[in-house]
Parts: C-alpha cells; structure tokens; sequence
C-alpha cells in the first residue's frame, strides 16, 4: 500500500468548488508535484494534507492512520511557505529549535539536530543571524530546515520559489531536489511552473479546474499528454487541425500533406477532424537525414531569443514555430525563405 | 513640480503654526505668575499642590489599568479577525470607531444607568467599583486608538503564514500568540499603550461625571478659580502627552529587538 | 482553531454589549418621561425647543465649514507627503496625532491668549470672528481622522505613477489634483468628511469655552437641568452619528463611482 | 545627427552615483533596450529622459534642442510603466483623450484619434470600458495608445511587460514591437529580461552598476560579450579557466585538453591564464560529423526540463552544461554515460 493516500478529496468554499474528488496515491519517498495554472486547486490539496482546510469529503491516509481530521499541530507534517514565513523575532538556530522545542526534545538534543539541520542547508555559521539579515534563498533553505527538523512523515512546498530571482530558482531546486534525494523524504510540491516540476519531480500531476488530468513521469506528461489542456500547459507547442485519411495506416492530412502518425488514430473514423500537437523542438529545418514526415513551408518570422531562434512558418492556412539552437554552424534564415520541415511519425501527438 | 512643492508648504506651515502658536501664548503667559518678570512660579504653586500630586497618580494608575484590560481584550481579537474572519473587519473598525463619535455623555449615562446602586451590579456603591467603571470607560475610549495600533502591527506581519507555519511545527494558539506574534507586534503594542496613557491622563468628563479624583477634573477646577496655574498645567500636559509620543515614535520605528527564548 | 475561535467570540460579545447596553439603558429611561408607561414625549419635547433647532443648526453650519476649510489643508498636504517626501510621514502624522493627546483645553487657551480683543487679530470681538475661531479649533480636532482619511485613500492608489503618467501627458499640478488624483479618493475624502460631521456635532468643550451657540453645550445645558430629555438627546445624537457612519461605511465600500469628464 | 542624444549623464542621490556618465545615440525610429539586473540603474536613465529626474550632469538632446532641464509636460515624451497606471476614475476612450484634451484638440480631432488608436491596439470595442473590467494585457495596450495619442517625439517603456503572465508577456511583445515597426517612432525599452531585450531590440544597451557594459545589436551581444559581465547576464553559460598555450595558432589548454580558438588570444602571452566562455546549446555530444574541438567528459546529471534536457559532465575538475532538444530520435543519456563534447572554435569567447 501507498504511503500517502488521498480518496475522493474535495473541497468547497461555499458554493463553489475548488477540488472534485482528488486521489493520489504517494509511494514512500517519492517527489510528487502539483502543476497547474492558478486557481486549479493545487495549493488547496496541499492545504488540506497540512490541514489548514478540511476537506468537504473524502479522506487522506499517512502511513496507514487516517488524519483527515486532525489539527494541524497534531499531523507530523513539515511545510514550507511561498512567503518564507521564518518568524522574524528569532534568529536562524531559534527558527529551526521551535518545533523541537514545542515536542519538548531535551536541549542538548535540540542543539546537535540544529547543528545537523544548517549543514545540511550549508549555512553552518548563519545560526545567530536574523531572517531580516538572509537572503531569500538563504531564507527559504532555513525554512526548508525547520520544517525539516521534527522529521516529519511528509514534506509539503508550496511553491517555495516563486519568490526569488531566476538565478536562485534555479540553484534550489537542484539543491531542494538533492536534498529530499538524501533523505528519502516524501514530498508534495506545488507549483505553476513547469520547467520546475518537470526538472525535479517523480511523477507530476497536471491539475486543471480542481482535478486531476493526468498523472505520470515528466517524460511521459511532456511528451505523451493526454488532453488538450496538458499539451498546451506543459511547454509551448504548435496546435494543428488535421483531418483522418487512412487510420489503420496512421495517415493523416495536414494543411494538405500526407502525413504520418505513430499512434492515437484507432478510435478515429476516416475523414473525421482532428486536433494535433508538434513541438516546436521536434521540428527540424531541411536535415541531413530526411524523417518520416516532411511540410513544405515559407518563413514568415525569425526571432532571435539568445540560446534559441524561434521561427514561424506558414504552412497552407497554419503558421508553426520552430525552435532552433543559435548555433554558430546554423543558417541564417530569413523572412520568405522556402524551408521544409521534418519530424519523426511519434513526435506527432493526436489529443483526445 | 515646483508649484506643488512651495504650496506644501505653505500647507506645512500653516498647520505647524496652527499648534505651535497656542502652545508658544500659553507658555508665556504661564510664566507671567509674578508681576513685570517672567518666573516658573506657577509651576511651582502647582507642584507644591498636594491635589496634584494625588489626581495625578490615581490617573496615572488608571491609565496603567486601562491599558492591561484594554491590550486583553483587543490583541487576541484583532489576531483573530485578521486570521480567521477578515470578512468582519469593516465590521470589527466600524465598532471599534463607534466611542469617537458617540457623544462620551451617552456612554456615562448608560453606565450609570446600568451600574447605579439599584441595579443588579451596584459598582457605584463602593469606590473601588466606581473606579472600575470609570477604567472600563477609558478602555472603550481607547478602543479606536488600540485597536488601529494593534491592526496595523499585525499588517505588517503575515499572520496567516506564521501562524500556519507555527501550527505546522505542533504550537498550540497560546504559544503561537505569545511567542510568535506578540514579540513581533511589540512596537505596535507599545504604540497604542503610549497613545492610551495620554488619552486617559488628559480624560475629563467621564471622570468628573462618575466624580473621581483624577487629573482632568483637577486642571478645569485649577482652571476655573486661578488665573496663571492652569497654563502652567496645560503645557505640563502636553510635556507628558509629548514624552509619549516621543516613546510611541521611538518604538514604532526601533529595530527590530529579537527574543531570544521561544517558549 | 476551535479554541481561538471560542475566545474571540466571547471577546466579540464582551465588545458589542460595551456599546450596546449603555444605548439600551439610554433609550430606555428616554422613555419614561410619563410616569407609569412608555412614550416619546421626552422627544416632543425636545423637538419643540427652538434652542435645540438653532443650536443644532449653527453646528451643522460649523461641521460643514469645517469640513471644507480641512481638506483644502489637508487633502494637497496628504498629497504632496506621498508624492515627494514620504520620509517626511512619520513627522506629519506625528503632528495630526497632535491634537488626540494635548487637551483641547490648551488648544483653547492658545487660541483664546492669541486672537483676543487686544491681540493683533482680534477674532473674539466679533460673534463672527469668534464663530471663524471656533471652527478653526474644529479643523484642528477634526485633522488626524480627515488626514488618516485621505493618506488611507492615497496609500490605495499609486500616487507616483498616476501622477507621473498625466505629467508625461502635460498636465499640471492642479489638473492632476482636479481629474485624477481626487475623482480616485472620492470614498476616503467622504468617509473622512462624515467623521469629521460627527465630531464637530457633539463637540462641547471648545463651544463652551467660546460661549458658541452649538449643539454640545446645548446638550450639556440640558443634562444639567432635565432628567429625561438628555437621555432622549443622547439618543438623538448617537442617531445621526450613526447615519453618518452608515454613509461612511456606504461610500467607504462603494463600487468605483467613474467620472465622465476628465477636464 | 542622431535623433535622441544622451550625453554624459550623471545621477547621483545624495552620495550614491547611480549612473556615471552614460552616452548614447538614438537614431530616428531605432528601438533600443536597456538590459540589466535591478539597481543597474536602467530605470533612473529612462526617468532622466522623460523627466522625472533632474540629471546631477550631462545632456539630453531630442531632435537638436536640449531638454535636460524642461519639465516632465513640457517634453513630448510618452512614457509606459511597469504598474499600468491608467486613470481608474475614466474609461478606455478618456484615457486615451487625457493628453489630446490637455493639449486643447478639437472634440472631433481627439475622437476621431480615440478611433484610430482603439483600432491600433486592436481593442476596437472597449472604448466605454473602465480600466478595472480589462485584463492587465489588455490595460498595457491602452496605456500604449494613451502614450501614442499625443504622438511623442519618443516612447518610454518601463518594464511594461513584467506585471504579465508569461504567455500574455511573448505575445506583447510581439505585437510592441509590430506597432513600433509600423509607427517608425523611436522606443527606449527598459527590461531586466534579456529575451525581450534580445528578441524585440535594434540594439541593446547592457548596464551593469550605472555604466553602459555594452551596446550592441542582439546577435553581437549574445555571442560576441565583451565583459564576463555581459557573458554571464544575457544567457546562461559555462565559464571556464584555461591556459594559452600558443597565441598565434590559437590554442588553449582546457583541463589538459588542446583546444583551437578562433579569435581573441592576440593580447595574451604563452601560458597565462584566461577565462573561457562556452554556451550550453554551442555543445553537442557524441555528433555525427566531429567538430574542430572535442572534450572527453563523463555525465554526472541529466535534467528533464521539458523542450531542453540539460545535461551536467565532469571534465576534469570542470562541470559543463549541455543544453539539448528532448527529442525521440535522440539516445537517452544516464548518469556515468562517457561522451564527448564537440564544438566549434568560434564558439569559445575569449573573456577580458
């Protein structure tokens, strides 16, 4: 059995609800995140695992003792806050002893954990500083300690980065990932930026409208999606409307092309409309090695971004963008110029 | 931007005079005690003045009372509202600015009313009751003034998120409230006691209604039957409201002082 | 949360019957001018004073003067502070806070040693010099709860880049005062204005110590002499009071009222 | 001449100099940004220009007259902020008439200008609407025209985008720098976002501490950077030491490695030492056809960031980042993998 377990959670704040039966199943140790745009529900499940809300119906399962309805001074769970929330008439040692002190741990015991705790953040000599005196990022890995310091069951980040520069964003979530990797912790993290759950989770949970619309590895949300809304939330990409020719083959007519399809054309009827996504990396500008597909196209854009040159191409009635590397080997291109455009049949997803 | 900076201004000094041109009158003439010279003899009758001395504490005491009962009831409900019922806090304020506007006459009359010999709690009856009435009209005088300072201070601060993250950590509402909140309320709790204290110092009608020996009936009896004295008390007044705000303002803006124990 | 929650109700109730039962008690007794049941004669009475009519409407008079002559001071002080010295709001608040703590005996006294009949303006020789005099001293009590009105209205709105955005497009200073800034705090403006209805309104001691025909002493005059009527004035006064803080709270919550002309 | 001369300028609060001595030519219709982190002091030379602030020294020249001590009114500058700053007490259409109205137009002339400006910014119908039913997209649209209306000699824009969401920010963006193409005015954009920079510039102004670091078209700026600075602001990027081992053909020693550099080792004697500078997406692993440069390196992390797997290998005592497109077709790479990192000799920048 799973260690964390939510069933049929849901929640209403009056008449409105925000999460319509949520389940999850958590194995130990494992990094799970809750990615959606806001007002998806997302930080009203972790809420409701930490116990600031009660859920309106269903059950939430730690280690096999349901705690759907205790206090949430009485669940032994660790959170961390979007606002770093360290309590700011104490210094750093003080912030991370409080909930030692609170389980009335002798002092000499607090002492060592404290001392453990800041090597474990890698701010061994900041104990004596005050919050008003760090840095976010030093801020949050204090934090991060404290929840970290009663050895709670589970970990819970709610959106934990949201605060700082993109820099430090970056560096923390290797940090906070390597970190929960040491101590097998079981994590919930929650969070609206894909780049993050996708770099640091086990599995995601793409969350829209307070539900579940799928969940699974990174690899398999970012280039599998299910719906419409996961395709079009995680990463950018180009959103064609196709139409079936000859499903038993995976073919397909797009912007009046032949074009072949690996797989989701089963349930189709010949002839029917269909959606279609291509990412704009999947794409690749007349290659060495033809692929299984090609589009003829016309440049109507070049965008230089830094690290990648975003194109847009006009392919009958449909403008694609293509991402490429700024690489000092690559063409030039410009506006007008005639390009085709590869990709492989399983780079083409068909969307429910 | 020229012609706004030199109408401020204007607007500054104008309102600075407004208070600093009766204060300058007042003291000069409160030193006009003995003919053709100036002399602080005024303030010397009136510290020699036993009445002084004894309105003064009792007001002083009063004030201190005031301030214990008045920071029990406001603190843990302004945590409160801002916690758990934000939706109330038009209403909480608008309750709260009710003693500025209701005359004070009403509200003596229905202590009066409520608490005379007669009724079910006679306070009246004894002169420690009556003072208990009276500092419990000086609590719903300082009501307003409390509680903004209090509300402000917890603006200022995230509530919400320290008092989960606390709850998280296994702290019950006691410890969050006096280990975590108030330590970092501090100077906005001092602020309102200041504020509070030059309110109940300066205070005359509810004292002279419920006939108390307090500091306010003692300056308009002075101020009725003598001629210099009351000016010499009037600017000792506002030296002591002054030395208060000066406190207040110290401790609204000090760093920030960190507690060092969390229990 | 359970146990907070418990304690701040009763902390609430506590609150509410502070106000509440001393009005009860109040209105109560108004009643009882006829010996044996209940009647409004009391009120009859009242109303049939032609000195309640004249008193009450040379303080309505006094209220509104007060009101604009306040925020002609304030509403381009509370501006300019915003705009291009927010160091300088600690200080200004400081001095609205003034007139709360230094008795308004002092204030009085001031006055009075300053603008008599031998000084350099002698505003007390005419009944209307001294009625300009008495609404002076109003504009001065009047100043912290106007000031904090309109900072609280400014401090909603961002100053600096509304202002900013119409000096790019040419405006000058009193366009932008005129057709930006103001149209945006019309509810704090209202909601200060009410407040300072209210005070002027049941205000004794200045009028007093004036000798102004107005409301406060009135009502004084009348607890003074009469047993009933003051509790039906009372009663009275904390009525439009009350409707004055309904408006408040009306327009203080009031959905965005635009403008249509932006000249 | 140019059109917008800034000369010396100076800007000191109290003893802080915030910008010392910044120079710059604007030519008529150019769009320039002003790249650089918080308290670069980027802002202070835009206020400098639209008024705000009184420069300590210096000139401020449009179209030949100086204006360094005129009045925010009395320039004609339209200026753009970050916070949208539309009057809340008037609708769409009386924003946008504000200045036309202050400047005493003719009723007719500012409707008919209303009109062409709603039509401008695509925002046809919202001419009654008041500023809080619109989106913010839609309010920095109509601060743009309310800016434009009055037809200004030059377009201030002071982070106009940051308050967005990031799907509402590249879309901007886009049609900004469409209308400004369309206009011809000439636009000084202020950003610490160096893809907008990149992506919407002519040329990009990088400041760093109240100094122009470099001024430069985007391509120049991303792969040319003069300064670490510039190198390590705009784009992320492996930042090695190396040894000049021959400066006349153009080798370094990089972790025992020869390494062959196109440009920039002219000043430097036989075995000193020198910051090298490599970009992530400049690196390909195990390519078809070898480049000029291969480093043997062994992966120590593979990051899935959706479009990009960012892969981290150890190559001697340096950790490279190796940015890659997520595709199907490439191999899937573990930790401990062996590979080699080719790349062109002008990729490596040669650091002062």
């Amino acid at each position: 059995m799973s260690f964390l377990t939510l069933s049929g959670l849901v929640k209403r704040f009056g008449s409105t609800t925000v999460v319509h039966g949520f389940d999850l199943a958590v194995e130990r140790g494992e990094f799970i995140s809750l990615l959606g745009p806001s007002g998806c529900g997302k930080t009203t499940v972790l809420r409701m695992i930490a116990g600031f809300e009660t859920p309106s119906a269903g059950h939430i399962i730690i280690d096999g003792a349901d705690i759907t309805r205790k206090r949430p001074a009485e669940r032994n769970v660790g959170m961390v806050f979007q606002a770093y929330a360290l309590f700011p008439n104490m210094n750093v040692a003080d912030n991370i002893a409080f909930g030692m002190k609170i389980a009335n741990m002798p002092q000499a015991a607090i002492e060592a954990r404290v001392t453990e705790m800041l090597a474990l953040i890698k701010l061994p000599d900041l104990a004596k500083r005050y919050p008003y005196q760090l840095s976010g990022g030093q801020q949050q890995r204090v934090a991060l300690a404290r929840a970290l310091a009663v050895k709670p069951q589970v970990l819970l980040l709610d959106e934990p980065l949201s605060a700082l520069d993109a820099k430090i964003r970056v560096s923390l979530r290797e940090e906070i990932r390597a970190l929960q990797q040491e101590l097998g912790i079981t994590t919930i993290f929650v969070t609206h930026d894909q780049e993050e759950a996708l770099s640091m989770s086990d599995r995601v949970v793409v969350m829209n409208d307070g539900r579940a619309e799928q969940i699974g590895t990174p690899h398999m949300i970012y280039n599998h999606p299910k719906t419409r809304f996961v395709a079009s939330f995680v990463g950018t990409l180009n959103m064609l409307e196709a139409q079936v020719e000859d499903p038993a083959n995976g073919i397909i007519t797009l912007a009046g092309h032949r074009v072949r399809v690996a797989s989701g054309l089963d349930r189709l009827p010949p002839s029917a409309s269909c959606m279609v996504a291509l990412r704009p990396e999947a794409l690749a500008i007349n290659p060495a090695e033809p692929a299984a597909n090609a589009l003829p196209c016309t440049i109507v854009d070049v965008q230089f971004l830094g690290a990648i040159v975003r194109i847009k191409a006009r392919c009958g009635d449909h403008i694609l963008s293509v991402d490429t590397f700024n690489q000092t080997g690559a063409p030039a291109w410009s506006r007008g110029d005639a390009i085709a455009l590869h990709f492989n049949s399983d780079e083409i997803v068909v969307l429910a | 931007m020229r012609e706004s900076r030199i109408g401020a201004w204007i607007a500054m000094i104008i309102g600075t005079l407004y208070f600093l041109l009766p204060l300058i009158a007042t003291f000069e003439f409160s030193l006009r005690l003995k003919r053709g010279e100036y002399s602080f003899e005024a303030y010397r009758v009136v510290f020699s003045d036993p009445r002084f001395r004894d309105s003064f504490s009792y007001s002083v005491t009063q004030a201190l009372a005031t301030i214990a009962v008045g920071l029990i009831i406001v603190v843990p409900t302004a945590y409160w509202v801002r916690l758990r019922a934000p939706q109330l806090r038009p209403l909480i304020e608008f309750i709260t600015l009710l003693p500025l506007v209701i005359p004070a006459i009403v509200i003596v009359f229905g202590y009066l009313r409520i608490f005379n010999s007669s009724s079910l709690i006679p306070l009246t009856d004894t002169s420690l009751g009556t003072d208990a009435l009276l500092m419990f009209g000086y609590v719903t005088l300082a009501l307003p003034y409390l509680y903004r300072a209090i509300d402000t201070g917890l603006q200022a601060i995230d509530v919400r998120t320290l008092t989960e993250s606390a709850e998280s950590l296994g702290a019950n509402t006691f410890t969050i409230l006096a280990h975590v909140i108030l330590p970092n309320i501090r100077a906005a709790v001092l602020s309102g006691a200041f504020l509070t204290f030059a309110i109940v110092i300066g205070e005359f009608t509810f004292a002279a209604l419920l006939n108390r020996p307090a500091f306010g009936p003692y300056l308009q009896l002075i101020g009725a039957n003598r001629a210099y004295e009351p000016s010499a008390l009037a600017i000792m007044a506002f030296l002591v409201t002054w030395a208060c705000m000066g406190l207040m303002q110290l401790f609204g803006r000090g760093v920030r002082m960190p507690a060092t124990d969390t229990r």
